[in-house]
This record gives structure tokens, C-alpha cells and sequence, in this order.
């Protein structure tokens, strides 16, 4: 690796920049909000990412974006992870804008503009990319799509979704998947809103015969694993930003109430357990940044190699948000239980961040795969 | 009414006959739902007649308090008459037929603290499901620290003025009375000038709001308390103070210990609740071959047993002569590992176990409302607090 | 279960006897003794524990033992593993003598008056007893051994050896395995002590053709777990019961450090986050020894149902072991390092004794097999 | 000598070709064991002519101590330069020339707290490789608690009269001079009144005893001082403090986070001793297919390559001004790491690790020396009382 793990001056004004827009467009708050009106996101937020440029972050500049690189996405995602923000980023820009890049597709500067992707992958509760087994029967010149895919992050107002289906070969094998990007509105798909405990998108989708051409295949057929692989590298190494973004505001909210909280005559940070607990954790915090920060490094620099360096950092990210929202709420005692306290929330979208697009166990065995054991 | 036997056997056949005779079969179904528990009090409204029915019928026997004394109300009954007594309920799926803060809490502290009078007057109420009450001990900002009373109860010569609130006041909005800790002197030190104090509900200034938890819905109330009047004395010249004027820390240190072990012993209770095994049967062979979910699960059903038969040991312990301050063990022990238990069960369910109300139910309700478990009834910290100085005899600086 | 979890009166006169005669014959200064000496054990304390009858605490009273049952034995080992003491115990009162026991041996009166035994098992570096090869071929009336134990416990010194071997099938299958009673100076027989770090007798078993008869068959040929499964609980519920000790023993050594020593201007035990540890860990203590406690009882009174009761107390004493010995350790600070200090013996024992008879993922999968996942 | 230059791929070219005229290739073998390590000092020998004349040569040229100035024996090399310097020699399977705590202690003390005299004279004798020092802070009885130093040299004019002892005194035995904390002043607090002294190993009245470890020999010693004279002015004019009389505990502190860095940066190289991809590959198939061993290897793996990454990221900060206090993240979580991953050593080899001198070789011992990591050096708890207070900046009461 050449470039610095510490952040660029450029890297340090993004950051200023998004921090700055979130803290005013959508503190947490606006999570509540969103969550007390049953809207899992606000179109006009997302409106205002594009013209800042963010759907656009890993899109070329001659489709329109700003290309400024994995890493930078890391940045915005972690800024959005520390007020939990939600919006489509992840889904439409990071992993779709990959998806179409590496499949040198025309809709890129689509996506640019603001339109909306869900990549519907999982059919079971856990993710398993290989074990796709939704059947994309041929059929004339084109295929036939019917079968069910579960827990499809912003399935349920995307405009468009890349649907993983197989079109050869059984499932567990790598080969013989087909990646489609189809128009959520195409005749015989479904799509069923899930009340996940984050209360963001998250929807299950039913395909009863949806028809679609070679045109509507993403990279080759038969080849999904060409465009998706780099796709979810890009996702897992975003929503390990995400979750160190979570992990720090969750930390953050602590720290204070340590200094601030009095208890037994004294200030609660002063006793020692709790500080030992809560500098363990900042050392965590601090490892998995690390982690984070070098799985955006690799993407943008070696990204054909970066399979490890993206699981390390989703797996420390699972687990360090994890510990940092039980710290929280116990640290808060009762009122990190009440609703009204933001903690929760915390909790929730760690605990969603840790399913999506692979789980500690799933990432840990790909590093111990590529370590050789 | 229940004919009572010195004899085990003649006993354990009297208790029977006597359940199949007033808890109707209707009653005897399982699984039980939570609305199906019996509260009582001057709000409750009764599942059905058998309920009701049922409950009437163990208040005439004093079986709805079996240990307390006869003429509080109680049935009087030895503990090992009583050990009978619970067993024969469960193997008739019978209900226990009245729950309450009463039993659990007021009447132990009464029986304790309280004076011939308060107990003939107080303890037949909560026998007989006419009195419903709630715990006001917690109070916003207080957390552990449960001595620092601020509410306070300013002396205006025959009545008090209470002003202040209580937080974590179970069903405070469905309770006639509360029994609470107030600062009655407000010059003495911290443990010093708080009293234990009975408090109609229905007193003007007295007002509840529901707290909603980010498990959803909870029976926690928030309950305020503006200019109310208590009495000195009631009519019938009863003090409204249990135990000595400004000497309530010490009804309510009794107190928490006593719920300390209910809590830690509650442990097995919630264990059952979501068996590991047969969630893990259910599952996608997949989900298990994952070594690290293998792991989780297998450490903690070691941990799991372990710790049942740690609960067998101290209810062996305890009846050989009391576990004392080591109770603080089996709630820390317990509490922790039932949140363990929970995020294995969201782990290993995966994407299905993340809706509020999808493949698994209440799950992620259940999960978010343990994290409570280490908090509530004495946090783990202030567990280990009291291991490390009463137990292990470290030394406080 | 029946009987109570909390000791009995006899049980804790058998404890204070126990005790008070290894504080006296067999302090920790006795096994710092022997290791300087280069001695695995004390025969002389032995002879002692034999004249207590501790021999033949699990031999039948007609075949001149105490028969006194697991619960006691079990009692027994954890007072020498509270102060380390080194003998044969658990390798011939407890494995030997269950062994025989189920077999019907004559040889069961040998043990109660203090022959000793060894069980040669082990032929890989982990406990897997239905994994062994050693091959017993037949050759005439009998048979002819030929192979290699290693880590076999009190194998240096034993008078005699059970040795497991291959009579039928193949490695991997539970039948098919015969076990071996045999005098260690049976030509052909050679044996290997090792160092290992706890400065016991462990060694290592050479058998090239050692001829064997059916007379020294233990039980019936090609099925060794009928007496070997039993056998193996008990070995297994015994060390468990030593590691509590031992972990007694450590935490004990710490509290009164953490009670006595000054740092800083204050005892150290006044540290709150040395507290919650030390707490924790007695916590954890406690647990355990529910475990070990009902192992023997279950074992006493439906030793067949005991697989499970003795996996759970052997998993947990392993790791509760390590956690004492590493805290205590580390809560000596430099002293703990020095082998002046005798914290370090009870760090080495506690590992080998996560290693003999399964180590921690042994027993855990054990248990996950009995409660069906 | 060596050509120094300004162009990076000069100077590389440059060193490199000076290592390989100096440094024999009978040198440049690995692995290398302990026995390699050049020392210096005058009792220390060389194990081979070759090993000698490297030495020499780094020290005509400064190269033992490539940072420090040119006038006091360094190679005055930039920051860029010595990393140059060290890809060279590693490239090249070339050893250090020289390590000494002289080179990584005594030296930083002095360029921050001496005076030029006391610099020209003590530090070409440490670059030089004529006098080996060790280090006397830590005492009997003190533990973390450095600043309790019972070590006193009385004032007696012209010199001072040092009685008392230290503990983990690495080398003492083979060390020509000791540099070491001693209490000037016993009546000022605890912080003051502490001196950084300097003392010969020779003077009448020093002795020393090894400590032998849980894990086996080690180079630990106590040191005994026994009405030790030391003249306050060498026949030079040289003082023996270092620094302002009785304000050694400023020069200590700085050399202790000079220490935390080394340890937690060394955290690396342990890493890196034993492989666990290399140790895993060679064992039997079925102890990781045991659940429990494979996650745990998992779990491990996943923390050390982050950990490496950590310390990729700080050194990447400190170039850009610094860590701070933050580099007590790394003492902690460097060697926590490192207890850990012997654990697993351990028990993945099962049986085979559990002889002295076995299948595997020193792992025993390694791994019991390990737990010394997280106590040496500053420890555990004491580095996160340092992250608590000075990083999150939690209140001390």
C-alpha cells in the first residue's frame, strides 16, 4: 500500500462537509421522525445527497459522477452511520454504481442522477450469494424469473433491482448465476414491506414468471460473480463504514454521559470499572477504524485483491458496533432502555447492519480461507 | 375449604382436590398469555368468570398468600406444605390465582416492618385481590443511586405533602395504591430521613404516563406526585409510614434483596422461555454448520446448564440456611447470560428474526427487553459492587 | 436428582480431613520440591493417601475399598488440586478402579491397596478415544500390540497400563477397540517420560509386539467403551473436580493479594476494576462448581445418564481454570511472573489439565451432541 | 564510509551497497536466534569475528544510532532516510549492528534532558558499542507504582551515598552502567524528589541475582546497591544526574512513553514469530475441524490483521505529528492480542505443546512468557487508566 491510513486534507473536508450537512438535514431525530410516520426514508434528503454528488461518489465523470473513490465513500457512509442517517446510498450508489461500472453499463449515469437500486440477493435468512437458487428459466429468446428473495435492503421503493437468479448449475455453485437489472414496476413482481426493528426498507419480493431479455442482463449470463463480487465488496466495505459511523456516535453519546452523569456523589465516569470498559472499547473502536479504513484503501488501489481486507473490516465492524450499543445501554442504565433515548436505535440498525451482506461467521471463514486454513 | 393435614401425602391429596375443585379446566390450559394472569384490584377486569371465580376461592382459603399468617388473610401453611402446594398447581397446569406487588413485595415488608394494625388492615386486601399496588422506589436521574430520594413529604403537622416523581413504577397506571420511598428530612444523611410511605393513587395530584421502551410497549409508568396530601393517620388511626419515621432505607434494603433473588431466580424462568435446542433444531442445517454460531451455541448451553444447576444449588443452600449477600451471584450470573442467549437467538435466526412481528414472533421485542435484565432490580455493576465488598471482603479504599 | 447439591455432613468431614492433611503432608513447597528434584511424584504420600483408604474411595468394600463414590472422590481431588498435590489418584482410584469395577477384575483389590495405574490412550496430540489405531493383530491364542501412546498420565511410574487397541475395524469407529490390562514390565514395553510444563509424570508409550492373552483383556474384546465409557466419566468428573481446586486455590492466592497489597497509596483491592474482575470471576467459580458438584452426584446415582452432567463440569473447570490462573496472574503483576511465586504451578496444571481426557471443544460438542444440535 | 545524498534512489543505492561491503553474508542468514544479538559493552562476546567488524563499521559511520546528530557518534540520517536504512537491512537478511537499551533509552534521555558535555561523552560510548547500560526503575514491592521509589542516595557533599535495590533489571548482570531513578529529596512528594542517576556496575557495593520466570531463564535481575558511592562530578565534570535534580520523574516519564511505543510497535515483530497460517497448515485436519479451535483461530486471525493495520495507520500518524497518549492503545491491545494468540497456540498443538522442549520446540515457554507482556512495560490496567483520563478525558473522581 502506498496511500496514508490517515485521512488526505481532501478526505478531512469531505468529512467536515458531510458531517456538517447531516448534523443539520438528518440528526437522529429525523430517524424518529421518519420511524413515528411509518416512511423508512426521506425522498428529500436523498434528494439532496445527488446534488451534492454522493450517488454519483463511484460513478466515472464521463457518466456524470464524481468518481472520488471507495474510500471516499467510506467517509460519507460513516458520517451517515453516526446520526443514522437513512437513504438509499449503500444500495443505489455504492453497490448498484459497482455492480454497473464493472459491467460497463449505460443506467450508470442513471444512478448518478438519483435513481434508486436494491440488490435482491438473500432467499434465505442468512447471506449466501452462492446458495442462490431462484430459477431464471429460458424461454423464447429471453427468461423467465419466479421465485422468492427475502431481506432486500430498500427493496421496497427502489426503482430498480438487480436480481440474482440462476440460469444454470445448482445451488452452492459459484457459476451459473445471472445478475438482472430490472425496473421494479415490470409486470409479475411483488413486493412486500418488512417492519425490520430498524425501520428502514427493507422488503421481501416475489417474482411469478417476470420476463426478461439479454438486455436486461448485467454483465454475462451464466457470469454473475464477474460484476457482483466487486459489487459487495464495495457494499460490505460501505456498511462497515456505516457501522464504524454507528459505533462511534453510540460511543460517543457514552462518553459523555460519563462525564457528565452523577451518581453516589460522583460523576459515574470516575469509577474505575466503567472507565476500564469504556477505554477497552475506544481501543476496539480504534482497531476497527483501522480495519475500515484500509478496506477502502484496497478497494480503490488493488481491488481485485481486497476480499480480505473488506472481511476483516466487516467482521470487526459487526462486532464492535455490537459492543459499543450494549456498552451503551447498560452504560446508560434505565433511560438507554426508554424510547425516547436514541440509544436504541443504535441498537437496532447494529443489529441489521450485522445480518446484511454477511455476519461475523461468514466473513471470518473468508479470511480464514484466504490465510490458508 | 381446604382441609389441612400434618400428613405430606393426605396434604398433597387434600391441596389437589381442592385445586380441581375451584380452578376450573378452562383456566388449566397452556401456554398461558400475560393477559391471562389474575392482578386483581379495583380496576382489573377479569378474563372470565373462572378467573375470577378461582381467585375468590383461594382468598377464602388464604391460598392466594399460602405462607402468610391466618389472620392477615393467609393460609398459614409450613414451607415445605407450600412447596406441595406450587407443585400440585403445576401438575395441574393450574394458574397461580393472584399476582401482585401486594404478595410479592408490601406484604413481606409489612409482615416485616409493619405494625398488628397496618397488617389487619393492609394484608387481607392484597389476599382478597382489592388492592391493587405498585413499587415507587426508582426516581428520573437517580438510577442506581436509589437513596437519593428527592421526593419529599413536607410535614404540615397532621398530613404530609408529597411532591416529586417515581420512575419504573410497574402498572402504576392500573394501581389503587403505592407503596414508596420519600424524604421526610431533608437535612439528615442520604440513607437518613427517607420513609416508607402508603399512598392512595386516587389522591388528588397523583398522575401516571406510560414509558415506552425501545422494546416497545412496557407496564413501566412514570408516576408524579403534585401537592398531594397524606394523612398522618387514616380515619381508623393508621399510620401511613411503615417502620420507624425516617427509616424507610431500611424496609427498602430488605426489600431489595428480597426481589434481587426473585429476579436471579427468574433466571430459570426466562430461560424456559425460548428453549435453545429446539430453536436450533428448527433451523437451516446451514445456519449451524457456520462454526462460529456452533461455538456461540455450544458455549452456551454449557454455560446454560451450569448455571440451572447453580439455581438447584442455591435453593439447596437456602434451605439449609440462607445464601445471603451471594444472591447478587445468581442475578448478575442469570441476567447476563439470558442477553447471551438472546443475541445467539438473533444470530442464529438471522435476517428472519429482524421484524417487529414476522417469522419469529415477538423475538426482537424479547431481545431488546433484556438488555433491561442487567439493569432492573440492581444493575450488574452494582451486583458486582456488592460481590466484591460483602463476599470477597475487598476493601473500599 | 434426590440428593442436595450442598454438601452433606460426611462430605464435609471428608473435605476438612482432606484438607488438613494435604496442607500438612503436601503444600505447594511439595511439588516446587519435586520439580527441583526432577521427581513426578512423593510415593511416601502416596503410601499415606492408600493408608486413608483415598485408593479405594470407588473400590467395593468386599474388595477391601472405601466405596465411597464419586461425590467423595471427586471432594478428594479438588483438595489436591487446591494445593497442586501430584499422586496417581485420578489415574488409578478413579479411571483404573471404575474400569475394573465394570470389567469384574480381580485386580480391583491391587488398587485399593495402592498398586498404580496408568491409562495409555492418547495417540495424537488431542483426546479422540475412538480414533485410536494402535493395532492389537491376533497372533495364536492372543495377541500381539504394536504402536505408539503418547501424553499417557502417570505412565512413568505406573505398575501397570490399560491400553487401548484396535482389535477390529478402523480408525474412527467406537467398536472394534479392546482394552488391555498389563504389567508396565511386559517385554516389548518401553516407555518415554516427557517434560511437560506441570513437572508430573507424563509419558510416552512404545509397544513393539507385546504379546497379550485374553486373560489380559479388560471386559470383552472388541468392545472396550462398555468399560472404558465409564471410566473415562470418571477420570473426566475427577479432573474436573481437581481444576476446581486448583482454581480455588489461585483465586484464592489473589484475593488476599488483592486485600493486602498497596499501590499507588491504596490497596489494590480497593480499585474498582480489579473488584468487578475478582467478582466475575467468583461468579464464574460458583458456576462451575455447581457443575462439578452435580457431575458426582449424577454420576453416583445414574452414572448412564452422566455423559452430559460430567461434559458440562469438565468444559466449564477448563475454562474457568484458565481464567483464574490468568487473572491471577495478571493481578500479581511481576511477582506472578517469577517462579519464586507459585502462581505459575497452578497456570501450568491448569493447562495440561485442559488437555487430558478432552480439552474444553470436546466436551462442548459433547454437549451439543445431548441436547440434539 | 558511507555517501550520504538527498536523493532517495542515491541514497538507497548507497546504503545498500554499503551494507553488503560491511555486513558478511555468514551474517545474513535467518532465522537468527537471541545469541546473534550484537550487545557491546565490555564484557560482551562476540560470537564471531564477522559480527565484530559489523559493528565497528556501523559505528565509524554512525549507523548504530542512524538518527542521532553526527558530533555524538549518530549518522544524522532523516527520518526518510532511516527507513530507507531498514528496508535495506531487511532486505537484505541483514542484522541490526548494535541494540542496547543505551541506543534505545538512555540515548533519547540524554539528547532531551543533557547536557551537551554529558551527550559527547556518554553517547559515542553507546554508539560505539563500548559500554552496555540497563535500566533501574522499577523496585521490590512498587509494581506499576513507579513513582514510589524507595532507592535513596543520601547527599554527603561531593557525593551521594545510593542504597537500596531494583527489580527487572534486564541484564544487569552483563551491564556496564546502570541509569536509574533514586529518591534525592525523601521529604518532597512522591512525584518529586526523584533523580535520574547514573551509576557504574563496577562501584563497590552493586550486586546482582537473575530472576528466574515462570516460562524459564530469563534476563531479569534484581540489583543491590550497598552504600554505593557516587561522585556528584566525574574526574571529567560530568554530573551523574540527568536532567534537574529531583525532577527525574519528567525524564522517566518521557522515556516510558518512549517504551510503550517500542512494546506495542513490538507487538509486530511477536506477531510475527509465530505464524498461525504457517502453525495451522501443519496440523492435523482434525483439530480444526473441532468448531471451538476453528473459530477461535478465526477470531484471532481477524484481530491481528487489524491490529496490523492499527499499527500501519499510527505510524502513518505519527509521521504526520504524533500519537500521544494513544499509543497506550497499542501497549494494550498489542500484547492482549499476543496473550491470546499463544493461548490458542497452545491449544491447537494440544498435547504435543505441552513438554519443555517438545514437538514444538521453546512454545511453552513463549507462551508462558507472554503473560509478562501485558504487565511489563506499563500495565494493562494501568495503560487504560492513561486512555481513560488523558484520551477520553473521564473524570479521576
Amino acid at each position: 500500500m502506498t496511500a496514508s491510513l490517515v485521512p488526505s486534507g481532501d478526505e478531512v473536508m469531505l468529512r467536515d462537509s458531510a458531517r456538517a450537512f447531516l448534523a443539520e438535514a438528518s440528526p437522529v431525530s429525523a430517524l424518529r421522525a421518519n420511524r413515528d410516520a411509518g416512511r423508512p426514508y426521506d425522498p428529500g434528503l436523498w434528494s439532496e445527497m445527488v446534488k451534492m454528488g454522493w450517488a454519483g461518489v463511484l460513478v466515472p465523470e464521463e457518466a456524470g459522477g464524481a468518481d472520488m473513490g471507495h474510500r471516499a465513500a467510506g467517509i460519507l457512509a460513516e458520517e451517515m452511520g453516526e446520526v443514522l442517517a437513512a437513504s438509499p446510498f449503500l444500495s443505489s450508489a455504492v453497490i448498484a454504481a459497482t455492480a454497473l461500472r464493472a459491467a460497463g453499463s449505460a443506467r450508470l449515469a442513471e444512478i448518478a442522477g438519483g435513481a434508486t437500486y436494491a440488490l435482491a440477493l438473500d432467499e434465505t435468512s442468512k447471506f449466501a450469494p452462492e446458495r442462490s437458487g431462484l430459477q431464471a428459466t429460458r424461454a423464447g429468446n429471453g427468461y423467465r424469473l419466479t421465485g422468492r428473495k427475502c431481506f432486500v435492503a430498500d427493496g421496497g421503493s427502489a426503482d430498480r433491482l438487480l436480481v440474482l437468479a440462476r440460469t444454470a448449475g445448482a445451488p452452492g455453485e459459484p457459476q451459473g448465476l445471472t445478475l438482472f437489472d430490472l425496473d421494479a414496476s415490470r409486470a409479475g413482481i411483488s413486493r412486500s414491506p418488512r417492519a425490520t426493528v430498524d425501520s428502514r426498507d427493507h422488503a421481501n419480493i416475489d417474482l411469478d414468471g417476470v420476463e426478461a431479455t439479454g438486455e436486461d442482463v448485467l454483465g454475462e449470463a451464466d457470469n454473475a460473480m464477474a460484476v457482483l463480487a466487486p459489487a459487495l465488496r464495495a457494499g460490505q466495505a460501505g456498511l462497515s463504514a456505516e457501522l464504524l459511523g454507528l459505533t462511534s456516535g453510540a460511543f460517543g453519546m457514552t462518553a459523555a454521559y460519563l462525564r457528565e452523569r452523577r451518581q453516589f456523589g460522583r460523576t459515574i465516569g470516575s469509577f474505575q470499572a466503567l472507565q476500564h470498559r469504556a477505554a477497552h472499547l475506544w481501543c476496539e473502536i480504534e482497531v476497527t477504524a483501522s480495519a475500515v479504513a484500509n478496506a477502502g484503501r484496497v478497494l480503490d488501489e488493488t481491488p481485485e485483491e481486497a476480499d480480505l481486507a473488506v472481511s476483516v473490516a466487516k467482521a470487526r465492524a459487526t462486532q464492535t458496533a455490537k459492543l459499543a450499543v450494549s456498552e451503551g445501554v447498560q452504560m446508560h442504565g434505565g433511560i438507554g432502555m426508554t424510547d425516547e433515548f436514541d440509544m436504541g436505535f443504535y441498537m437496532k440498525r447494529a443489529r441489521v447492519g450485522a445480518e446484511w451482506l454477511g455476519d461475523y461467521g461468514y466473513h471470518a471463514a473468508r479470511v480464514a480461507a484466504a490465510r490458508g486454513f | 375449604m381446604l382441609q389441612h393435614s400434618d400428613d405430606p401425602d393426605t396434604f398433597r391429596a387434600n391441596i389437589s382436590s381442592w385445586i380441581e375443585a375451584h380452578c376450573a379446566p378452562e383456566l388449566r390450559a397452556i401456554p398461558r398469555t400475560d393477559q391471562q394472569i389474575c392482578w386483581g384490584g379495583k380496576r382489573f377486569e377479569f378474563s372470565s368468570a373462572a378467573q375470577k371465580a378461582w381467585m375468590q376461592a383461594a382468598a377464602e382459603t388464604g391460598l392466594s398468600a399460602p405462607r402468610w399468617p391466618i389472620e392477615y388473610g393467609g393460609a398459614g401453611l409450613s414451607r415445605q406444605q407450600e412447596k406441595v402446594y406450587r407443585e400440585e398447581l403445576a401438575r395441574l397446569n393450574a394458574p397461580t390465582p393472584l399476582e401482585s406487588f401486594g404478595l410479592w413485595m408490601l406484604g413481606p415488608a409489612l409482615l416485616e416492618f409493619g405494625t398488628h394494625e397496618q397488617k389487619l388492615h393492609y394484608l387481607p386486601q392484597i389476599t382478597r385481590g382489592e388492592i391493587r399496588w405498585c413499587q415507587g422506589y426508582s426516581e428520573p436521574g437517580a438510577g442506581s443511586d436509589l437513596a437519593s430520594v428527592q421526593t419529599r413529604a413536607e410535614d404540615r403537622g397532621d398530613h404530609w405533602v408529597v411532591n416529586g416523581s417515581k420512575i419504573w413504577t410497574s402498572y402504576a397506571d392500573q394501581a389503587d395504591w403505592i407503596f414508596a420511598l420519600v424524604r421526610t428530612d431533608r437535612e439528615a444523611p442520604k440513607h437518613r430521613g427517607i420513609s416508607f410511605m402508603l399512598i392512595d393513587m386516587t389522591a388528588e395530584g397523583v398522575s401516571t404516563k406510560p414509558i415506552r421502551l425501545i422494546s416497545g410497549a412496557s407496564p413501566f409508568c412514570e408516576t408524579f406526585f403534585d401537592n398531594v396530601v397524606v394523612p398522618k393517620e387514616d380515619p381508623a388511626g393508621l399510620s401511613r409510614i411503615v417502620g420507624e419515621l425516617n427509616r424507610g432505607w431500611d424496609v427498602a434494603k430488605h426489600l431489595l434483596t428480597h426481589e434481587r433473588e426473585m429476579i436471579g431466580g427468574g433466571a430459570q424462568g426466562l430461560l424456559g422461555t425460548r428453549s435453545l435446542g429446539a430453536f436450533l433444531q428448527d433451523l437451516d442445517d446451514q445456519v449451524l454448520a457456520d462454526p462460529v454460531l456452533r461455538t456461540r451455541a455450544m458455549e452456551l448451553e454449557v454455560d446454560s446448564l451450569a448455571t440451572a444447576m447453580t439455581l438447584d444449588r442455591y435453593k439447596d443452600m437456602a434451605k439449609q440456611g440462607g445464601v445471603g449477600h451471594a444472591s447478587a451471584m445468581l442475578k448478575y450470573a442469570g441476567t447476563e447470560l439470558n442477553k447471551r442467549r438472546y443475541e445467539l437467538l438473533m444470530s442464529v435466526t438471522g435476517s428472519d428474526g429482524l421484524d417487529w412481528d414476522g417469522a419469529h414472533g415477538a423475538l426482537p421485542s424479547e431481545w431488546l427487553r433484556t438488555k433491561a435484565n442487567s439493569i432492573e432490580g440492581g444493575t450488574s455493576e452494582v451486583m458486582l459492587d456488592i460481590l466484591s465488598k460483602r463476599v470477597l471482603d475487598l476493601p473500599s479504599q
